[in-house]
């Protein structure tokens, strides 16, 4: 069978536009939209400024000679060696004991003082680190034991003066640090991301493939 | 250039090039996954601050010490704890399931409650506890003005001696009512038994721990018998390691449960032969005098003839055992071979530390007092009394005595009447209390004579072995309150329900579990906060007391339960015992500190702290110290022939006709042999012909068949052969199946003179022919769809007869028939 | 999967089977490029004359 | 009113009876769809698998059909590798018949796994040590393989092929066949063998465990030889279908009677190979795990009389029928003896499957049965709907038969 | 390919021993509460329930009343140097680990394929045919212990031998500047809960350790021991017909332990009914 080659010929230069609009567009979309739509953002009930309280001459008390010890001063363990995260308001009140009289002149700690202390609540914190429930992670292995700084993981959380936003895949329920704020997974700095791999990239680093069964990190 | 079909598809290949070079496919892929990880619907249970909370168990009167895993406010795990005499480590299954029971809202009362539905179809509405005291007040001292309180009675499940019961009792003699029933335990039966041989009134004290040899007459060693954590720990004991001598274990009973199966001998006897089988033992050891002559001799009476003041003569012991029960004799009534008796009877007498124990399954039911005094007579006759391994007397717990009640008229009046159940009556002279009796009672008379009862801690609607008959009985008493923390078949009767915290809830006592050998008290604390608005059953009644008049108010002068507590545990203070336990020196072994002394506080508060924080105060086990003045019987003796019965039978016989006199009393023989123990044989009068085989319930240590409901754990641990879907099955031996043409499976009525259930059939050899063995535990008509309607519950036809001198409930002598549907 | 995943080993078992899988798809995959590119050039009519 | 996209030259039935033939398959899809989305969607609770009984009737079809759908890549190997240039004639269907049975395996594996979202784990994660891993891998890869190689049939459709972009790729692709072919019996050698190493590597099964080669289990090797003696026997079937319904000679007997020799050759080894395994099996497995022959056929349904049947009745004699020329040249016979030969196979994979998880190892363990729910055959038996469409309308679209224009010349 | 265990440093394993063995069940509860084990409303369907530990009856076969029962817990043997379930998982969902010996599962990685269960001969693995049952308002989820997550439908579970509690007890050490653990700082709940004592845990591999001692008595054996899965799990027995249960025998293949054993397993029980 034969037809005019032409013909086809015509339409299909013309066509090649639609062909490039139609891959630039989806590339838009992946790169650019899609991780706006994925992530919600949400701040925090209220601020706290990790730079001020690791102030010696602002803040008396939060002792520690290493870095890590000053955060443990509040990020602290239990006894029986588990990590009790973010602190709960009671080891606030270790130092805001008094509602009525605040130890600063910030905003914030009069916010705080109200609605918290003086109302005996808990402040629903979100957590940026907060790994899921099929992860077990040994905060003591890691920063006792393993002498680790609490920035290879967390950052220069400590440096900061404001609390960041907090972005949820909507899909997942994991922060956005979980995978890293690059969309691509691509990263710099050992804390930009937070997944399994990591983990293993740093214990194979370190040696410690003994470490590697499985129940170390999952329950 | 217009958007042919053809450029179209070109734009969309371009789209998809472009997508796949986008992250979005990749990461899309990837978090979709990850979103199966973690479904929302799928719990994700909050972490926090872990610690162990010390508390012990009272789902059962055993008393186990248990350590609770707490997560911030949540408890999620309970474990065994080692520093607790009772129980070295381990629990029991129930108690491992407690969790279940607190946590499981469904099955809970929310708060007081007032019925609105029809009685039984458990439906209610909230109400406060300010209303709900108000509404039970007024109907109590309503009755008391109208001069009739004995018309208030009360069911009191709680562990005898137990501070709770202390105050129900009283409340009820407060209130001017004898009518305080309890629900059956084999402490019954022990304490008439005790108290006939040996005139002691203190609980019954087996030193299993240090036995070599045990004989156990019918007890549930792994069904839940006395206080499972200890027995269970102490059969581990006799186990241990392999090839050293270990105690040997010896079952009479006539299905192979778990104790007969794990026992070193089997006896498969007929049901209900136990006193004859004891006997036939007794006159072997007699006949080949292996008997301790010293003790014998010296410090009992009755066991050779005797010639009483009025110089009548009478038979000993020895005679008539040796008259009625030899081995052949024995092995009529109990199918057993003479010859086997015999070894049996050597075995056990030739024993360094030989240990004869009685009961009946888990022990939530009565036994036999003739039964359980010829078992006892078995230690007598090898001289094992207050020696190490075999059973101790004691006293009864060091606890204070609460002040004495203010009387007033109507008071007097109330108690001057007769108990409804006829306990300690002429008929029923040893009986505390005869919950049979008052039911019939109040089924038999037009109009019942109880107005309000109140029950606490029990579900006797569900767990009393009479055929349904106390159900009968709730619907015709006007007013029914139930203090059950469980949406139970009992307090969907009631007309108010005024819910008790859960175990894990509050704080509560353990008085001396069933059998232990040694002083104990233990203390509950509260866990965790109260979930729901209940109150504590002890409070109430204080609370309660306050409503009804200043008079009944005056017996409650403590602001709160934990008030009683300490009022009675002041005597503890002055007895002096441990309220630590190191677990290197075992409650059990005579070790350096004898009675309790060497205790490490010195005021009375300080006591107190500490058995709140350890839960725990006891003495250790006491040592031998001679039989002397041991005795507290008419003659201060041992009595093979108990003078208390004959005084009973001769007041009643004056009353009356001697035969007569025995006759009511239950008692088939005549003479001398009355007062001694022997084997009534169960009279029944129902046709054999139409209900030629026997049912006998049987109880699992992994299910409860108690007040307590199962927790849905256990039900992992219930074998397909013994429930399958809401199917419960009854063991039959292949024997008696084939009989009735009946296969593994077959889907049968099982009918008796109480009524029928239904269940399935499950061939086992370990069933003992013309028997029918049908599970406790199953057969819920409340709670959720985890309990209700899963199988049958055997109480329904069981068709009761009467224990000879206690009246007590004869529950495992049913006579049924099987159909085939 | 990837060489670049922990889970990666450079083991002898790995090699072979990720070893024979890759060129499986190798071939797979440059046999379809070829036919693309090929058909691509005669449509546009730069080499081999269309022989229909 | 579809005339313009029947291939020229033939004749096909009026659209609709066509449609009309379509609706009891349509059924048996729509009843798969609805199990596939109960299972899906409730979980698989919807069907009557145990603890017990964790492979089930759904891997049952997946094996026979893989071992059924082998007619393709062999067929394939005989054609552009050996160059059988009789096959030609047969060798469209034979990639039709292959696609439908791996791509249905697919579908049934993703309803069959507790968790389809997560089932790329097996490549992503891969654990190379197990079979299934291998199976999966190559199942996936011989699948694109299969399409690559459906592609130049479907754009020989008339209208499609008037498009010259469409024409040339298909030609072109179609030049280079043989490279995909080979990559295909690459694969398919290997899938079909690691199926059968699944089950032979199962040590602490003694019913299915066997000795072997290197890490292959002999089961491996037992696998491909029944799969490619089956192949061409289902092959043969399925056309004989096709001429049947459609009342027509589409493919010269030269084709048939080449792959029932070669079916009948491989089948006979097939069988030496078996029996031999199968007198280690129970000289050497057996006895070792402590156990008699009998342990494993006393068991429920399971009797001695699957060997007999698996070996001798679907084993032997489809062997010898095929082998004797005078037979295979009867139509009846060879019928006969393809099916026979094909129903081995599936009892076969039925027996290494089910009876292997159905006879307890411990000796206190018990013998528990198992009967498909609803949902579990519709999805088994949708398989069967979707192949029938697919060969419905690619026998109506398609010039899948080369010479049936010529066998049957329509009257212009 | 195939890693043996020696170069493993600890090996915790356990003994069972069925003379002291009661058939309570508590080791059940135990393990279900501590693990978050689902608990449906029909729990009688046993080959679609799940539990980690698992109650087997067995009796000797004769009459009444010469009939005579016991009992096998069964955990998860986790079987050494080469588990039948670990080869064969295509995700590598399920792991032997050469310095604990523990076998682990990660629900999140599993596919659901139950390759492992068909592999293993125990029935020591379960597959969640249904998601938990948490029903709304029931408030059950609130006993849930978050050391060890919850499953979701459509993967497969088994006995982890607690090693969250392996965990825990690592942590205490930590936390007291420890490496090591001291006997007994690890153990599973259902060895600590059983009320008889029944069941040891520890490491094999540590010649002090009671289950080392134990395991070379001369009453131990394993379940299916011929088939090379090599257990960790043993059970003492003194009585041969329970031993002869563990395993399958050729006739005459079976011997007795020894004449202690023998005379132990003579079971005298007097004739009734």
């Amino acid at each position: 069978m034969t037809h005019p080659a032409n013909s086809s010929k015509k339409t299909s230069k013309g066509g090649w536009i639609f062909l490039l609009s139609g891959f630039v567009l989806a590339l838009i979309v992946g790169w650019v939209i899609f991780p706006m739509v994925l992530y919600s953002k949400q701040s925090q009930p209220m601020n706290f400024n990790h730079l001020l309280h690791l102030d010696p001459e602002k803040v008396y008390g939060i002792e520690g000679d290493t870095r890590a010890e000053q955060c443990l001063y509040c990020h602290a363990f239990y006894e029986d060696g588990t990590f009790a995260g973010i602190p709960k308001v009671e080891k606030c009140i270790e130092c805001h004991d008094d509602p009525e009289n605040p130890l600063g002149e910030l905003p914030e700690e009069m916010e705080f003082l109200v609605k918290y202390v003086a109302e005996e609540k808990e402040i629903p914190w979100l957590v940026y680190s907060e790994q899921p429930d099929c992860v077990y992670f040994s905060h003591i292995a890691h920063v006792k034991m393993g002498k680790l700084d609490c920035q290879t993981c967390h950052g220069d959380h400590d440096k900061t003066e404001k609390l960041p936003v907090y972005q949820e895949n909507r899909l997942t329920g994991y922060s956005i640090l979980i995978w890293g704020k690059n969309i691509a997974g691509y990263k710099k700095n050992t804390w930009d991301r937070m997944k399994m791999d990591d983990c293993a990239e740093c214990h194979t680093k370190k040696g410690h493939e003994e470490n590697n069964a499985c129940f170390v990190c999952h329950k | 250039m217009e958007l042919s079909r053809r450029n179209f598809i070109k734009f969309v290949a371009g789209g998809a090039a472009g997508t796949a070079l986008s992250p979005l496919p990749w990461k899309l892929t990837d978090d979709i996954a990850i979103w199966t990880q973690n479904w929302p619907w799928v719990p994700d249970p909050s972490t926090g601050e872990f610690t162990n909370v010390n508390s012990v168990c009272n789902l059962c009167p055993g008393g186990c010490g248990i350590s609770v895993r707490k997560v911030d406010t949540r408890a999620v795990k309970i474990d065994g704890r080692t520093d607790y005499p009772v129980n070295p480590g381990g629990i029991c299954p129930l108690g491992m399931g407690g969790l279940q029971l607190l946590y499981n809202k469904t099955i809970r009362y929310p708060g007081p409650m007032r019925r609105i539905g029809p009685k039984g179809k458990g439906e209610f509405v909230m109400i406060t506890w300010d209303e709900a005291l108000d509404i039970l007040a007024k109907r109590i001292s309503n009755l008391r003005k109208k001069g009739m309180p004995e018309a208030v009675a009360a069911v009191d499940g709680n562990q005898r001696m137990s501070t709770m019961s202390v105050m129900v009792e009283r409340l009820l003699t407060s209130v001017g009512s004898p009518n305080y029933v309890t629900t059956p335990s084999i402490d019954d039966t022990y304490l008439i038994s005790n108290l006939l041989l040996q005139g002691t009134d203190g609980p019954m004290s087996y030193d299993l721990e240090n036995a070599d040899y045990v004989l156990s007459f019918g007890c549930g060693l792994l069904e839940g018998w006395g206080a499972p954590g200890r027995v269970m720990n102490a059969w581990g004991l006799w186990h241990d390691s392999a090839g050293k001598t270990r105690a040997k274990i010896v079952q009479v009973e006539s299905r192979a449960s778990n104790t007969a199966s794990k026992a070193d001998r089997w006896v498969a006897s007929r049901p209900g032969t136990d006193a004859a089988l004891a006997l036939g033992l007794a006159h072997v050891i007699i006949k080949n005098g292996l008997y301790n002559s010293r003790f014998i001799n010296n410090f009992s009476f009755g066991f050779e003839n005797w010639t009483s003041a009025d110089g009548k003569d009478h038979v000993g012991f020895k005679s008539m055992v040796l008259d009625k029960y030899s081995p052949d004799q024995v092995a009529k009534i109990t199918g057993l071979n003479p010859e086997d008796i015999v070894s049996l009877a050597k075995d056990f007498a030739r024993a360094k530390a030989p240990i004869a124990i009685y009961g009946k399954g888990k022990d939530d039911l009565d036994g036999g007092v003739y039964e359980c005094m010829a078992v006892h007579i078995l230690n007598a006759l090898v001289g094992n009394i207050n020696k190490p391994g075999g059973v101790l007397i004691n006293d009864p717990l060091p606890l204070s005595r609460l002040p004495e009640i203010k009387q007033d008229a109507i008071f007097k009046q109330g108690l001057g009447k007769p108990r409804i159940d006829q306990a300690g009556s002429l008929q029923y002279p040893f009986a505390g209390s005869l919950i049979n009796n008052l039911t019939n009672k109040i089924i038999k008379s037009p109009k019942s004579p109880v107005d309000t009862i109140l029950i606490f801690s029990a579900n006797p609607v569900y767990t009393l072995p009479d055929g349904g008959a106390f159900k009968e009985a709730l619907e015709k008493i006007p007013f029914v309150i139930s203090f059950s923390p469980f949406r139970d078949e009992t307090s969907y009767m009631a007309d108010l329900v005024l819910p008790d915290h859960t175990y894990l809830e509050k704080m509560v006592d353990v008085v001396w579990p069933t059998g232990l050998q040694y002083p104990f008290y233990g203390l509950s604390k509260p866990v965790v906060e109260p979930l729901y608005n209940t109150r504590n059953s002890g409070d109430v009644i204080i609370e309660l007391s306050k409503r009804i008049d200043s008079t009944v108010q005056s017996a409650f002068p403590w602001e709160n339960f934990e008030g009683v507590l300490k009022a009675r545990a002041k005597g503890l203070f002055k007895a002096g015992g441990l309220v630590t336990y190191d677990n290197m020196n075992p409650a059990w072994e005579r070790k350096k500190y004898g009675n309790g002394s060497k205790h490490n506080y010195t005021s009375f508060e300080e006591m107190w702290t500490k058995i709140k924080a350890g839960g725990l105060w006891y003495q250790p086990v006491h040592g031998f110290d001679g039989w002397e003045g041991l005795f507290k019987t008419p003659d201060r003796k041992f009595e093979f022939f108990s003078k208390r019965v004959q005084l009973a039978v001769d007041e009643y016989a004056g009353k009356t006709t001697y035969k007569t006199a025995l006759k009511n009393m239950g008692i088939t023989v005549t003479g001398d042999q009355v007062c001694m123990p022997h084997y009534e044989a169960v009279s029944s009068d129902v046709n054999m012909s139409a209900y030629p085989l026997r049912m006998m319930p049987y109880e699992m240590i992994n299910l409860a068949s108690g007040w307590i409901p199962s927790p849905p754990f256990l039900y992992k641990t219930i074998f397909d052969n013994q429930l399958k879907g809401d199917l419960s099955f009854a063991a039959v031996n292949p024997k008696t199946a084939t009989e009735y043409g009946l296969k593994q499976g077959d889907r049968v009525i099982i009918k008796s003179p109480a009524g029928e259930v239904e269940a399935g059939l499950s061939l086992s050899d370990g069933a003992m022919p013309g028997i029918v063995y049908l599970p406790l535990g199953f057969g819920h008509t409340a709670y959720d769809e985890f309990l209700r309607g899963k199988g049958v519950n055997p109480n329904e036809i069981i068709d009761a007869e009467k224990d000879p001198l206690s009246g007590h409930s004869v529950w495992w002598n049913t006579h049924v028939n099987l159909v085939r549907i | 999967m990837l060489p670049f995943c922990f889970e990666w080993l450079w083991g002898i078992d790995h090699i072979i089977f990720f070893g024979l899988l890759y060129l499986a798809l190798v071939i797979i995959g440059l046999g379809l490029t070829f036919v693309g590119i090929k058909t691509f050039l005669q449509v546009v009519g730069i080499l081999w004359e269309k022989d229909m | 009113m579809d005339s313009v996209l029947i291939p020229a030259g033939v004749k096909r039935c009026s659209l609709k009876l066509f449609l009309l033939w379509t609706l009891p398959w349509l059924g048996l899809l729509a009843w798969g769809a609805l199990s596939a989305f109960l299972c899906l969607w409730k979980g698989l609770n919807q069907t009557n698998m145990t603890n017990y009984f964790a492979f089930a009737v759904w891997i049952v079809f997946d094996l026979s059909v893989i071992a059924l759908g082998a007619g393709a890549f062999f067929t394939g190997f005989l054609t552009y590798i050996i160059g059988k240039k009789e096959l030609k004639d047969i060798i469209n269907i034979a990639v039709i018949i292959g696609f439908i049975c791996y791509s249905g395996a697919v579908a049934m594996l993703g309803i069959d796994i507790g968790q389809p979202i997560r089932g790329w784990f097996i490549f992503w994660h891969a654990n190379v040590h197990s079979m299934l891993t291998e199976v999966s891998f190559c199942i996936t890869c011989y699948l694109v393989v299969l399409i690559i190689e459906y592609v130049p049939i479907i754009l020989a459709n008339r209208k499609l092929d008037e498009v010259p972009d469409f024409h040339l790729f298909g030609n072109n692709l179609h030049r280079i066949m043989a490279v995909f072919a080979a990559t295909g019996v690459f694969l398919s050698f290997f899938h079909q063998g690691s199926l059968g190493g699944m089950y032979g590597v199962m040590y602490a099964r003694p019913f299915a465990f066997r000795e072997g080669f290197y890490v292959w289990p002999w089961t491996f090797f037992l696998f491909i030889l029944s799969a490619i003696a089956s192949g061409p026997s289902f092959l043969i079937l399925c056309t004989k279908l096709v001429q049947g319904i459609t009342r027509k000679k589409l493919v010269p007997e030269k084709a048939f009677q080449t792959l029932a020799k070669i079916s009948g050759w491989l089948l006979a080894s097939y069988m030496i190979l078996k029996i031999a395994d199968t007198l280690g099996w129970i000289y050497g497995v057996i006895p070792k795990a402590g156990m008699t022959f009998m342990d494993f056929f006393s068991e429920g349904p399971y009797g001695v009389w699957l060997l007999i049947c698996e070996i001798i009745i679907f084993g032997i004699i489809p062997a010898v029928i095929l082998l004797i020329p005078k037979a295979r040249q009867h139509q009846g016979w060879l019928i006969t003896g393809c099916l026979m030969n094909c129903t081995g196979i599936v009892l076969n994979r039925f027996v290494l499957t089910i009876v292997t998880l159905a006879i307890p190892v411990m000796p206190f363990d018990k013998f528990v049965s198992y009967l498909p729910t609803w949902q579990e055959w519709g999805i088994s038996l949708a398989l069967i709907g979707f192949g029938v469409l697919v060969v419905s309308l690619s026998y109506r679209y398609l010039p899948v038969f080369p010479k049936e224009a010529e066998l049957n010349p329509v009257a212009e | 390919m195939k890693k043996g265990h020696d170069q493993g440093k600890h090996k915790y394993g356990m003994v069972i021993d069925l003379d002291k063995c009661t058939g309570c069940g508590t080791c059940m509860v135990a393990c279900a509460a501590e693990n978050n084990v689902s608990v449906r409303p029909d729990e009688s369907d046993k080959q679609r329930s799940i539990a980690w530990m698992l109650l087997y009856k067995i009796d000797n076969g004769k009459e009444f009343p010469d009939t005579e029962t016991s009992y096998f817990p069964r955990p998860c043997m986790h079987c050494d140097d080469n588990p039948p379930c670990v080869s064969v998982c295509p995700a590598t969902a399920t792991k032997i680990d050469y310095n604990t010996g523990i076998v682990s599962q990660i629900y999140t990685r599993c596919i659901g394929c139950r390759y492992c269960i068909a592999a293993c001969p125990y029935h020591a693995r379960t597959f969640n045919w249904w998601d938990g049952y948490f029903p709304k308002g029931k408030g059950l989820d609130r006993y849930l212990s978050p050391e060890v997550s919850p499953r979701m439908r459509g993967v497969v579970e088994k006995c982890s031998f607690c090693h969250h509690r392996l965990m825990r007890a690592k942590d205490q050490a930590y936390a007291e500047g420890r490496k090591e653990l001291k006997e007994g700082e690890y153990i599973t709940a259902c060895a600590e809960a059983c009320p008889a004592q029944a069941i040891s845990f520890g490491d094999l591999n540590n010649p002090g350790h009671k289950v080392s001692r134990l395991s070379k008595s001369p009453f131990a054996f394993r379940i299916l021991e011929k088939l090379g899965t090599n257990p960790k799990v043993y059970y003492l027995s003194t009585k041969d017909w329970v031993r002869k249960m563990a395993d399958n025998y050729l006739p005459g293949e079976f011997k007795p332990v020894s004449k202690a054993s023998a005379s132990a397993d003579k079971k005298t029980t007097l004739q009734g009914g």
